[in-house]
């Protein structure tokens, strides 16, 4: 009784796909539910957007079939265990070889250990260092800090000759430690003094405090690194209140809009950040109107990546002609770099840093707030 | 009858819990039961407490010190896992010999309170000792479980001992608690005061419960590691006790089988829920919220009064 | 009134809750041989004084001492090991179990007092033996043979309590203390129970301590009264001499009735 | 620096505070551990949203209707919900959680995940010397303050409060004195969830709203309450201020992480030395 239900599901699911066309079932596991659903469905959205432009060309040719594209989606709710569920759901129930994510360290960890052993291919975005470690199937699909912050800093350096002292702020969290490690010697490497670094709680809402202890080492800078977007605006605001006149940078992910609304329009004068994606050009407004049919909330530029991570799949799979050999997809990824992506020229790196090619590179963008709107000043190409 | 037929009851449940997935043979359904099993024993551990009237929030706690003190040993101290496994039972459990007497002194919401600030003390004690327990990077590979030399790596020989850990465990409460000991602990929850005019140290037994309800909690936090081979902080927070508490109110948090059948019942339940992903939460509330109104003593409360029993197991 | 050894003997005992003095200083002795009765209005302190020799509660200072032994500041476990006993109003802690079983658990619980005794089998096993038999013995004691087989919770009101005392007596005690024996009981059954205690200490030696608020009850029981008001003993002594005492007076029914 | 942080400290007290007095009233009265008092915070907080942006009205108009939202829905909740499981801690412990992921998902349905914040209706920072006060937390602390004082107000000085202390002390009392508990207890759960509502109304702009915002507030009013002693009132308000200062002070001098750490500590070791907290009944 217990295990029935599931399986009728599956049934009626399996039936209600056409008979004659075969199908490609494309995983995604990802936060829908809870905090870190923002994020969750741009992942679900991306390659959503991706599998329906195959489908409504017809579909995925691969050797001498026509595949329509299905995207599986599982909330893991950012719980690891919860991930170790969706994943063997999706191995195991739905027979799918390709999963788009997981999101976050903890749930990626939990997961690569069953993914490697059945060699099943994940395109996943966590900023821990461990994620390409001993692993052969996994892809990190979206640049981390350790690839964007250097050229950005370096960009810094030259065009802000005035700022000297960097205080730095991220989240405890796995996430907030890695990106904290790698700005600080990003900064020192650029000659800058590093005067303070601070770590605060996710749950944290009242900043006052930890600023006032940043504050009293006088930066010039201060450098919001990972802190979520939706806790960067009042930090901004708080920090101003406080008596701080200087520098913000966020070279770590930004959200224009919220950051604005949440830190007030003369606060952010001047604010910089780093972006995946240009919201001011036209793939940046195609893509929000496609995202615009899946969800019908913001899209960040968090669902580039996931867009483009499905599509450079879906192409190498069409190229190998095979839909369960990921060892010959997984390949073929790799070989096809550098390669074309809605952002710009990307390629597969990392080989120093983590001892395997499948991290990605792209462009950057630098975006400076000037009057409550984000433009985009500099696009960064990346570095090996 | 009643008592015998409930036996024959616990049984088979144990028995098809450990034979579906296993004839099934589909690896997602044994992973499901595996989480099941580990759910369960967290909340059997749940269930001790409630036995003696009291609810504890540490819980969630206590498997995450058995959780970290079995990955250590076995991936850092080269401790085998039979003997690891034990000492994530035993370390939480001396923890709360040591700080019952204390934390004992209280009861009711007061004693909740108590452990609820204990619990978070503990996660938080992972997040900020970070040289020992990785912080929130957490602990990664951890050595999958192995007994006599034979490593459980398919979840189909985890999932046989999870199934005999449980039962175990289902078995020795069920001994201890048909005996002299659930003599004094059904006095104890009843009327304590009257209990000690008769000679019974109380504090002495509370403080043994809640030891033994720790040493439960580790063994489960053990499991979850081995399992997943990935732990940290966040997976030991007041939601995960909160969350075995519902599934001894839902399986009938007055039967020790309550908790184990709570967790089978729970389940399925966003499985069936995935369809509408969005509305998942909402609807797991409503359904949470029914089951308090409608069945007031859980699954069991109700089969058995069904039955005409009034069922003290 | 002190014979040469008293059994319970308590020295200065003060407690307070909260600033509010709620025994303050009291001392007395009860010699061995006696059913004594503590008296006094609402809030005098007897249930405090009450909870303070049985355990339940910790003096804030004084001593209290049993049979020569100081017992202050034990746990209620210990006390009652010691052998005082504790009859409580509704007694019928267990969920289905008899009125026989609930005597044979009072009877040998004493024996598993602490977690270490569970594994002592042979010892328990012994006390589980005695503990029957004397089960048997205090049944036609208390009159309840006729109800020995019944759910205990299924018994009237006034056998519920007759069942608490059995318990108490159950543990073998040599001091009683009994906390409004009377209380909720029509006439027939307060003279049943009157008639119970006085045969707990004659036909059986034990000495009876009672806390009671049916003043005809405790002049017709005991043979010594103490009074207590504010905390404090303000009359001791045999029933006819605490029935005239002009302070007992003025506490009990007001300054008007004093004369 | 220790002048500006006994500042901090002080602003954010007065926050705690209205966040436990709902808390620990709800349970002070009803004996119900109120899992859902967060969400409570939160639907204060999207009233507001609702009632400024959409809808256009002003901020402080916004305030008590925000609160009396929340109010409206705690006497819903009590009456619909909570009713059977008077005097059942658990069962209504369980319930209040079930209400709280209720609650959680009907409001990511309607308003999505994403944060939403609301025009912030005061600006401007007051500045001695080397303190800096926000003129915004100045008025959410102040305003704290006042219902606060206006709560001590009602319970010391009105019928009602004199209804609400006696149904707290003995329901079968209030009954012979006239006031009937069905009348009383949806009233105070009201007037829980009116300081909730009342507290997130305020921060709206402070701190913006989005449907996860609940479990902080929960956090914070929950160990208040723990530290004051469950069910009492002036144990929340020196137990806001103790927890208030101690975290302020060090968050500024080692680290935020720490901070919740010691405050933690700190409650486990004043509640093993008095386990019914610094101002709670026995």
């Amino acid at each position: 009784m217990k295990f029935s239900l599931p399986s009728i599901l599956a049934v009626t699911l399996a039936l209600a796909t056409p008979l004659n066309a075969e199908t490609l079932k494309i995983g995604v596991v990802a936060p829908q539910t809870g905090p870190g659903a923002a994020w969750g469905m741009a992942l679900d959205a991306g390659a959503r957007i991706a599998a329906n432009q195959v489908n409504e060309k017809g579909g995925l040719k691969v050797g001498d079939k026509t595949y329509q594209v299905d995207v599986i989606t599982y909330d893991d709710q950012y719980k690891a265990a919860e991930t170790v569920t969706a994943v063997n759901r999706l191995m195991h129930q739905d027979g799918v070889r390709f999963i788009i994510g997981p999101l976050g360290a903890a749930s990626l960890l939990a997961a690569k250990p069953i993914t490697e052993r059945s060699q099943t291919l994940m395109l996943s975005n966590t900023y821990t260092v461990k994620a390409l470690e001993n692993t052969q199937y996994v892809f990190r699909v979206l640049p981390t800090s350790r690839e964007f912050v250097p050229p950005f800093v370096a960009w810094l350096k030259q065009n802000r000759p005035a700022l000297k002292r960097v205080a730095l702020l991220a989240p405890n969290d796995e996430t907030g430690w890695d990106s904290q490690s790698v700005q600080d010697a990003a900064y020192k490497a650029n000659g800058f003094d590093v005067v303070a670094k601070e770590l605060f709680e996710r749950k944290q809402t009242d900043f006052r405090a930890i600023l006032t202890k940043l504050l009293a080492s006088n930066p010039d800078n201060i450098e919001l690194d990972t802190t979520p977007p939706s806790i960067a605006g009042p930090i901004i605001r708080q920090a101003r209140e406080l008596g701080y006149k200087g520098q913000f940078t966020k070279f770590g992910g930004v959200n224009v809009a919220e950051i604005v609304d949440a830190a007030g329009k003369e606060n952010t004068e001047g604010f910089l950040g780093y972006l995946g994606a240009d919201p001011n050009s036209k793939e940046w407004e195609w893509l929000e109107a496609q995202y615009a049919k899946i969800h019908k909330n913001r899209m960040g530029d968090f669902t580039f990546f996931f867009y483009d991570a499905t599509k450079f799949l879906l192409e190498a799979i069409a190229k190998t002609g095979t839909v369960t050999d990921t060892t010959v997809v997984r390949d073929a990824i790799e070989k096809a770099s550098p390669f074309d992506t809605l952002i710009g020229k990307s390629f597969w790196g990392g080989k120093e840093t983590y001892g395997v090619n499948r991290q990605l590179y792209t462009p950057s963008f630098l975006v400076e707030i000037k009057d409550g709107k984000g433009t985009v000043i500099q696009k960064l190409e990346p570095k090996k | 009858m009643i008592r015998r037929w409930s036996f024959v009851f616990s049984v088979a449940t144990l028995i098809g819990y450990l034979l579906i997935p296993l004839l099934i043979n589909q690896i997602f359904y044994t992973h499901l039961a595996i989480l099941i099993g580990i759910h369960a024993i967290l909340a059997v551990s749940v269930y001790l407490m409630l036995k003696i009237g009291q609810l504890s929030l540490a819980q969630a706690g206590f498997m995450g010190i058995g959780a970290y003190a079995s990955a250590l040993l076995t991936r850092d101290a080269g401790v085998p896992f039979e003997l690891a496994f034990f000492l994530a039972g035993a370390i939480p459990a001396l923890i709360a010999g040591v700080v019952g007497p204390l934390l004992m002194r209280t009861k009711g919401v007061h004693f909740v309170l108590l452990t609820f600030a204990f619990g978070e003390v503990i996660v938080l004690i992972f997040v900020e000792w970070t040289s020992l327990f990785g912080g929130n990077n957490g602990i990664s590979a951890i050595p999958p479980a192995s007994i006599l030399g034979l490593q459980l790596i398919a979840p189909s020989s985890f999932l046989i001992l999870t199934a005999i850990l449980l039962s175990i465990i289902l078995l020795c409460c069920h001994v201890a608690f048909a005996g002299d000991l659930g003599v004094v602990v059904e006095g104890l929850e009843r009327n304590e005061a009257l209990q000690s005019s008769l000679g019974v140290n109380a504090l002495a037994y509370r403080c043994l419960i809640f030891s033994g309800s720790a040493f439960i909690a580790g063994l489960s936090g053990s499991l979850y590691a081995h399992y997943l081979s990935f732990i940290s902080p966040e997976a030991f927070g007041f939601w995960t006790t909160v969350n075995a508490l519902i599934l001894n109110v839902i399986g009938g948090a007055q039967f020790l089988m309550g908790p184990f059948l709570g967790a089978l019942l729970l389940a399925p339940l966003p499985e069936i829920f995935r369809e509408w992903v969005h509305y998942q939460r909402v609807l797991y509330g409503v359904a949470l919220l029914l089951l308090m109104r409608g069945l007031p003593q859980g699954f069991l409360g109700l089969i058995l009064s069904r039955l005409g029993g009034r069922g003290n197991r | 009134m002190t014979s040469a050894v008293s059994q319970l003997s308590v020295r200065d005992l003060l407690r307070s809750f909260g600033g509010i003095i709620a025994v303050n200083n009291i001392s007395f002795d009860l010699a061995a041989g006696h059913i004594t009765g503590l008296i006094g209005p609402n809030g005098a302190g007897k249930t405090t004084v009450f909870n303070l020799l049985a355990g339940s509660l910790v003096p804030d200072s004084g001593t209290v001492q049993f049979e020569g032994q100081p017992i202050n500041g034990l746990s209620a476990s210990t006390i009652a090991r010691r052998g005082i006993a504790r009859c409580f109003q509704s007694a019928t802690v267990f969920r289905n179990v008899t009125v026989r079983e609930h005597i044979v658990r009072a009877g040998y619980l004493k024996a598993i007092g602490r977690p270490v005794d569970l594994l002592r089998r042979r010892r328990l096993a012994d006390h589980k033996k005695a503990a029957r038999d004397r089960a048997e013995e205090l049944l036609d004691f208390l009159d309840l043979r006729h109800a020995a087989d019944r759910d205990a919770a299924t018994l009237a009101y006034g056998h519920q309590k007759i069942l608490g005392v059995g318990m108490a007596l159950a543990t073998q005690p040599r001091l009683l203390l009994a906390d409004e024996p009377a209380a909720g009981l029509n006439p027939v059954e307060t003279t049943e129970m009157t008639e119970l205690l006085r045969r707990v200490r004659y036909d059986r030696g034990i000495d009876i301590l009672l806390v009671e608020h049916d003043l005809r009850l405790v002049m017709k029981l005991c043979d010594r009264i103490i009074a207590l008001n504010a905390g404090a003993v303000i009359a001791d002594g045999p029933p006819d001499v605490v029935r005239n005492d002009e302070a007992f007076i003025t506490a009990y029914l007001g300054a008007d009735h004093a004369s | 620096m220790l002048v500006q942080t006994l500042v901090i400290a002080a602003t954010s007290s007065a926050y705690m505070m209205l966040l436990a007095l709902g808390f620990t009233l709800i349970f002070g009265l009803m004996r119900i551990v109120n899992f859902a008092h967060g969400e409570f915070v939160m639907l204060g907080a999207y009233a507001v949203y609702v009632l400024t942006v959409p809808c256009g009205l002003n901020y402080f108009v916004a305030i008590p209707l925000a609160g009396l939202f929340a109010g409206l829905c705690g006497v819903v909740a009590e009456r619909l919900i909570f009713r059977p499981f008077l005097g059942d801690e658990l069962g209504a412990m369980i319930t209040s959680l079930a209400l709280a992921i209720i609650l959680q998902g009907a409001v990511m349905i309607v308003f999505t995940v994403d944060q939403l914040s609301v025009p912030r209706p005061i600006s401007g920072v007051l500045h001695f010397g080397s303190i800096y006060l926000p003129n915004d937390q100045i008025f959410v602390a102040g305003s704290s303050f006042l219902v606060v004082i206006a709560f001590h107000f009602l319970v010391h000085h009105t019928r009602l409060g004199l209804a609400l202390r006696a149904v707290a002390q003995d329901t079968e009392i209030a009954r012979a004195y006239g006031m009937a508990p069905s009348v009383i207890l949806p009233l105070a759960f009201g007037i829980g969830c009116v300081l909730a509502g009342l507290a997130g109304a305020l921060t709206v702009p402070l701190y913006a709203v989005n449907p996860f915002m609940g479990e902080a507030a929960l956090l914070k009013a929950f160990i208040v309450v723990v530290l004051g002693g469950l069910g009492s009132l002036p144990g929340a308000m020196i137990a806001a201020v103790i927890l208030g200062t101690t975290d302020a002070v060090i968050s500024v001098w080692f680290s935020a992480t720490m901070a919740t750490l010691v405050s933690f500590v700190l409650v486990v070791i004043i509640l093993i030395v008095k386990p019914s907290g610094l101002w709670g009944r026995a």
